[in-house]
């Protein structure tokens, strides 16, 4: 089955709207949802045209495309546990919060919070990821537990925030501090990073590009050929400050301090 | 000349700040610190004024030497001038860069609005009574 | 003149020594009355069970440090959040909810009255701000003195006059209710990183042991006559070996007074271990109450654990760090100048730690070895062994065996070993339950004179009608309608109002205050004592005069005034 | 008259020592206070009555009108911000966060542009503090990172630290050790017994590398950490280790900076390492008066210190989405109420631009930066001034505001009272 979303024209455009009944298992009983549209409850009939194509007997068959300007609707596959959701352009925050299961793909850019304490599944992003991209909540000690991120362009600060189990993959660069706080799981950066890993305890994280402003209280342990990228990184472990066991490996054609 | 501009409190500003209608305050927040080579790079003097150009913004400002300021930062005090210039980026955080924005520094020979004629910039409307 | 009458009622009042009889209670303006006229509001109680309003004598729901663990703790209040709606406010928060939060809760169990637990005097006017937005309950504010300077200089000197007179002062400025020793000594210790480990060791400089404050306190708290003992949090809490400490302290305790015990040790399950490491940590509630068994002088609260995420919060800051060492999770701590301190760290209590195991079961023990119900009050020291919530859970636990059993199945396999939990039989009956959580609680604290814990005639009208036929369910082994009965009642009725209705709260609430005036002769108060005065101004960061909790803080307040024999 | 311990409504210090000459109507003058208390007492610009702004420009209003038109434009909003709150007296905050919960709307106070980020540090690793009279009597060594007491808070050192008796601490300048960190050479430098001069933007590495100092771990280290020395590093670590009671005080420095919360969260760690060797506290500077009281109101109110989200029903809370700044600058909010503060002039222009497309009501006794911004300005008492009230020191010590003075203007929490009593009246209708 598949439901296509297509947003309909609003008069106050800029409105944030959370819609976090947008996941795949919700359609099986049909499109009678609802949305928030800053503080009125609306009837996702109100702001989408709902095209249905198809019939599933099971979640996992049930595919959602959102089409249109999407750029500010939060929360789309929150709690997803099965399925698929395509998202055509942008996307707003905290799409994949705890999902569990199945798949998110996004061809625009994804705005902060993607995939925020996600357990499972993936999510693919085509464009660029906001800040704090699979990262946690305020004051809970873990992020992200398992599942998998990938983001084909770049993603802003803080990325990985927490990483507690999963991969992470930012193709492109990240901000400022992309896994600070890690204590598990993979972050692999394909381009640069600034201050990473600030804090790690464990996990490990790999970068590709250039690292700019390495912290001081990460040890060079050794140097390691990675076959699969035939490119030699230099080891580090870290962060001291924090008695931390984590793995941050950098590309050695660059200079890491 | 690119710069990196800062913001914070001074005394000034806090003893005007209750009393922003007044020749005082304006006098207190529409001044740029700058190391005293930067002026001189400049070519002006103390006192003459500047443009800041940010990516948010630009505003006019008079210039004080300051040996405290690093040369290629300047400081402006706490107030709707810095404001004008600083970006409402927060990486995420609700906290702008207030200590971190890059601008370009020019003298100028325009004048230094007053508070309401900036406001009226960003769409308010005077109030006089 | 409003009127209300309850028919039909299967009441429990065990301080006026009825046991679940069929009556009827009539109310008007708030008070129980002998006869309503017949245009009163008729609630019919259909036979349930119903009893004086509950009371916590120890839980921490408003002021400083409670505030701080909502504040730093913005994953827990993702959990139990509520929308406005009708009367009701917002709520948030799991193991440390909003005030709302909690009144709104605590009504739903039926509980009327709450004693804070710790109050900072030079904090006092934020408890009081919180008590007035936790409205459905009356409150009353235990005020730390544990290291309070002026205090401990008038120990040292031997002075107990002088105790009482700054214990009076106090009270009085910040308008509290009892005098509260946390770690007596240990929180002026830990203002430089130490603690004190006995009762017979000198408080760094100032020459004092806390076996001194605690004795001289008791008899100063007697002299002024307050109507609450001294309650009292042991020092060492938490350590392997710390029975011992308990003992000696119980030791010091000479019966004072007639009415009530006089002291007060809180959360004794924290203070109840052997062993001498956490590997050999085992239980000695046995010796505990063997020794609280032959002392009426004494009353102490259970301060169970229940399984799961809470905050611990005390003024015991050496004790909380030691904890933060163990877990390290987060650490917020709170000295307060002259006078106490304060930590807070969150907890997982786990039945896959053998300690946790050992300490759930210590809690349970306590409550079951000791004779006299009065003498062992129902309350988990609230959020510290685990939110307020879980209370019918353990009435549960003491009215069954067969329950007891079953959890003690799922528990970690050392717990039999280091607890005699599985050997014991006893099984609570319902009056026990009404004594250990409100006409204990209510004699415990002196406030059975103001018309709480019971329901005769004069009493204020705080009633709990809980949807159980005690009459057709046998506790032992259909505990689990024991337990879902006691978490929300059918009606829980204030100050002659219904505040609470299947769950529901259905009006705004406006509660009281209860705080203390003794008043003591001119000659020995410390007011206008220029020694007193002169170190007030010299050492606090706030003015003397600025130091008072106004009555516009107390909008409600019930001051109770006493006269100091000295 | 001269009032006693008056309670100062300037900085976070809520200095209450201060005496003030008073004649009826007008404060004469002010003694003990510092430069900021004396500015602050005898402000002026008062707004004399209730304005709104129509097509044809300004008006004056009553005040009757002015509270139908605000409740009615809160009434109509699909995502009101309520943003301020910070120089006013806690019952107004209160009744601000139950205007928000019955409205749906969002409320933030001025931590949002000033401790917010320490707020989300100790959020995520707690707060080793304590009330200032513990530092007055106890401290040996003192610390003030990326701060300028001398300028913010200029009794601080006086009242509490460097220059402030204690009694364990008799002698204030020869007890105790000061250290300033900054990257300017500020005012609090000149007197400082050490000053760590840090490159701007390097505090979380400086941090993280006294951590590793701290844990005996130093080899770790470069010869450099952002423009400092390792052996100063080195030093200032075995001075802190030695202290017997040691306080940090940090300031916007870190707040403001890149990394922002975990610049702090980092600086709460080294507490917290140091704490296993002796006894260390730190504490924000907090900058407007009663800024942390707004934090304690809206927490045991709504479970979370500022940027609370109510559009829900519940409350929910993320800074960077549900902060003023954030929400401003997206174009999210459709009404504003601002109440006690000033966000034209302290929040970005690209953010505060918003509050002029937008019905914006304002609640501030004095004509400010945000006046031209908002259609309906309604004055009110200055708490501490003309009204009194209960305000919370930095330290989280509450004090009540002492009312100075008669004015004819009404209470600001009046004023929200009955703006929430309309919401209530048209609500239930």
């Amino acid at each position: 089955m598949r439901v296509i979303l297509e947003t309909k024209k609003c008069s106050k455009p800029f409105l944030p709207i959370e819609a976090e009944s947008i996941i795949p298992r919700n359609f099986l009983k049909g499109t009678d949802l609802t949305v928030y549209e800053g503080n009125k409850e609306r009837a996702l009939s109100e702001l989408f045209w709902i095209f249905v194509e198809g019939t599933a007997v099971s979640p996992d068959k049930v595919e959602v495309v959102l089409k249109g300007d999407t750029s500010r609707v939060k929360r789309v596959g929150e709690y997803m546990d099965t399925g698929t959701i395509r998202i055509v352009g942008d996307i707003g925050m905290h799409c994949g919060n705890f999902m569990s299961g199945g798949l998110i793909e996004i061809g625009g850019n994804a705005d902060a919070w993607l995939g925020r304490e996600m357990l499972d599944g993936s999510i693919i992003c085509r464009g660029n990821a906001g800040h704090y991209c699979a990262s946690g909540y305020r004051g809970e000690k873990h992020g992200m537990k398992g599942g998998r991120v990938e983001v084909m362009g770049n993603a802003g600060d803080f990325c990985a925030e927490y990483l507690t189990g999963g991969e992470v993959y930012i193709h492109g660069s990240c901000g400022d501090m992309a896994g600070v706080e890690m204590k598990g799981g993979q972050l692999v950066i394909g381009g640069d990073a600034t201050r990473p890993c600030g804090n790690m305890k464990d996990g490990t994280c790999m970068i590709f590009g250039t690292v700019h402003r390495m912290l001081p209280t990460f040890t060079k342990t050794g140097t390691q050929l990675l076959p699969d990228h035939k490119v030699a990184m230099e080891v580090y472990t870290g962060d001291v400050a924090n008695r931390g066991k984590g793995t941050l490996m950098v590309s050695s054609r660059v200079p890491a301090r | 000349m690119k710069a990196i501009l800062n913001t914070g409190r001074t005394i000034p500003q806090g003893v005007a700040v209750e009393h922003k209608g007044s020749p005082g305050y304006r006098a207190a927040v529409s001044v740029c610190h700058m190391n005293p080579v930067d002026l001189m790079d400049l070519g002006i003097e103390e006192g003459a004024l500047v443009v800041l150009t940010s990516r948010a913004g630009s505003i006019v400002l008079s210039t004080s030497a300051s040996e405290e300021i690093n040369r290629g930062e300047v400081f402006v005090p706490l107030g709707p001038y810095a404001n004008h210039i600083i970006s409402a980026e927060t990486h995420a955080t609700g906290m702008p860069d207030f200590k971190s924005e890059p601008v370009d520094v020019v003298p100028t020979d325009k004048q230094v609005k007053d508070i309401d004629g900036v406001m009226e910039s960003i769409g308010g409307v005077r109030y006089d009574h | 003149m409003t009127e209300l009458m309850v028919k039909n009622a299967c009441v429990i009042d065990p301080l006026n020594r009825i046991n679940t009889e069929m009556m009827d209670i009539a109310i008007r303006d708030g008070r129980i009355v002998e006869s309503v006229s017949g245009n009163a509001d008729v609630i019919d109680a259909k036979g349930c069970l119903t009893l004086p309003g509950g009371i916590d004598s120890h839980t921490h729901v408003c002021g400083t440090k409670v505030n701080f663990g909502r504040y730093m703790s913005p994953e827990d209040m993702r959990a139990g959040r509520t929308a406005r709606s009708g009367k009701m406010h917002v709520t948030s928060g799991y193991y440390v909810p909003t005030t709302y939060g909690n009144s709104y809760r605590y009504s739903r169990m039926g509980y009327t009255t709450l004693l804070e637990g710790a109050m900072a005097p030079l904090e006092a006017r934020h408890t009081h701000e919180e008590f007035t937005a936790t409205p459905h309950q009356d409150m009353l504010a235990n005020t730390l003195f544990d290291g309070n300077w002026s205090v401990m200089e008038a120990v040292q000197k031997g002075d107990v006059r002088r105790v009482a007179a700054i214990v009076a002062w106090t009270l009085t400025a910040v308008k509290g209710y009892s005098i509260k020793l946390t770690n007596p000594g240990g929180t002026e210790a830990w203002g430089w990183g130490e603690d004190v480990t006995s009762i017979h060791e000198q408080v760094p400089n100032f020459n004092v042991t806390p076996a001194e404050i605690i004795t001289a306190m008791i008899a100063a708290n007697e002299m002024l006559r307050l109507p609450h003992s001294v309650h009292l949090h042991c020092n060492n809490l938490g350590k392997p070996g710390n029975y011992r400490t308990t003992l000696e302290t119980f030791d010091l305790v000479p019966d004072r007074n007639k009415e009530r015990q006089s002291l007060y040790a809180t959360h004794v399950q924290f203070h109840a271990y052997g062993g001498t490491t956490w590997r050999n940590i085992n239980s000695k509630a046995e010796e505990i109450a063997r020794s609280v068994n032959a002392k009426p002088q004494i009353v102490m609260d259970m301060g169970q654990i229940m399984f799961g995420r809470t905050m611990t919060m005390t003024a015991d800051g050496p004790m909380e760090f030691k904890l933060y060492c163990l877990h390290h999770n987060k650490w917020s701590n709170h000295d307060v100048e002259l006078e106490t301190g304060s930590g807070i760290i969150p907890v997982l209590y786990s039945k896959k730690s053998l300690v946790n195991c050992v300490m759930w079961a210590i809690g349970l023990e306590l409550a079951l070895l000791t004779k006299n119900p009065y003498q062992c009050l129902l309350a988990t020291d609230n959020p510290n062994g685990a939110p307020f919530v879980k209370y019918p859970e353990i009435i549960g636990l003491l009215m069954s065996k067969r329950y007891r059993d079953e959890e003690f199945a799922t528990l970690h396999d050392g717990t039999g070993q280091r607890t005699a939990i599985s050997s014991i039989d006893r099984e609570m009956d319902w009056n026990e339950i009404a004594i250990m959580t409100r006409a204990g609680q209510a004699k415990a604290l002196g406030i059975t004179t103001q018309g709480k814990g019971h329901l005769g005639v004069g009493a204020e009208a705080d009633v709990a009608i809980y949807p159980i036929r005690c009459r057709d369910v046998d506790p032992s082994t259909e505990y689990r309608k024991v337990v879902e009965g006691f978490q929300k009642t059918m009606y829980t009725i204030k100050r002659g109002r219904v505040i609470a209705r299947e769950g529901e709260i259905i009006v705004e609430g406006a509660n009281s205050t209860f705080w203390v005036n003794p008043s003591v002769p001119e000659e020995i108060s410390v007011a206008s004592d220029p020694e007193f005065v002169k170190k007030f101004e010299e050492y606090y960061t706030v003015r003397m005069s600025n130091y008072p909790v106004q009555d516009v803080y107390l909008p409600r307040g019930k001051c109770i005034r006493t006269e100091a024999v000295l | 008259m001269i009032i006693k311990d008056v309670v100062c409504p300037f900085c976070g210090c809520l200095c209450d020592d201060l005496d003030v000459e008073v004649d009826g109507q007008k404060i004469l003058k002010v003694q003990n206070g510092c430069a900021l208390a004396d500015a602050t007492l005898t402000g002026s610009n008062r707004l004399p009555a209730p304005i709104r702004r129509t097509d044809a420009g300004w008006e004056e209003t009553s005040y009757d009108d002015a509270i139908r038109d605000a409740a009615d434009i809160l009434l109509s909003a699909d995502r009101p911000l309520l943003y301020g709150w910070s120089s006013t007296h806690g019952e107004a905050q209160s009744i601000g966060v139950h205007i928000a919960e019955l409205i749906g709307g969002v409320i933030d106070n001025t931590s949002t542009v000033c401790h917010g980020p320490s707020i989300l540090a100790i959020q995520e690793v707690g707060h080793p503090g304590c009330t200032l009279g513990q530092v007055k009597n106890r401290a040996d060594v003192v610390v003030y990172w990326g701060c300028n007491p001398m300028v913010a808070h200029p009794r601080h050192m006086s009242r509490y630290t460097t220059f402030a008796t204690g009694f364990f601490v008799p002698e204030a300048q020869r007890g105790r050790e000061v250290i300033v960190v900054d990257t300017r050479r500020t005012e609090s430098a000149e007197i400082a017994d050490e000053f760590i001069r840090i490159e701007r933007g390097g505090d979380y590495e400086v941090l993280s590398a006294l951590r590793a100092i701290v844990q005996g771990k130093t080899s770790v280290l470069p010869r450099e950490i952002a423009g400092v020395s390792r052996e100063q590093l080195i030093r200032v670590a075995e001075i802190c280790k030695k202290a017997k009671f040691g306080a940090i005080f940090f300031g916007l420095g870190l707040t403001m900076s890149p990394g922002k919360s975990k610049n702090v969260r980092n600086a709460i760690e080294l507490t917290d390492e140091l704490n296993r060797h002796t006894k260390f506290i730190i504490s924000p500077l907090r900058g407007h008066s009663n800024v942390y009281g707004s934090n304690e109101v809206f927490t045991w109110i709504s479970g979370y210190p500022y940027a609370v989200d109510f559009s829900r029903g519940i409350a929910f809370y993320n800074p960077g989405e549900t902060t003023a700044v954030d929400i401003l600058r997206r174009g999210e909010c459709d009404a504003a109420l601002i109440v006690a503060s000033d966000p034209g002039a302290h929040l970005p222009h690209s953010a505060a631009a918003h509050l002029a497309k937008i019905p914006t009501i304002l609640i501030d006794p004095h004509q400010t930066a945000t006046t031209p911004l908002c259609r309906i300005q309604i004055p009110c008492t200055i708490a501490g001034i003309d009204a009194e009230g209960t305000a919370y020191r930095m330290d989280g010590v509450p004090l009540r505001y002492k009312k100075l003075i008669e004015s004819s203007y009404p209470d600001d929490a009046d004023l929200l009272r009955r703006i929430h009593d309309r919401i209530r009246e048209v609500q239930g209708a």
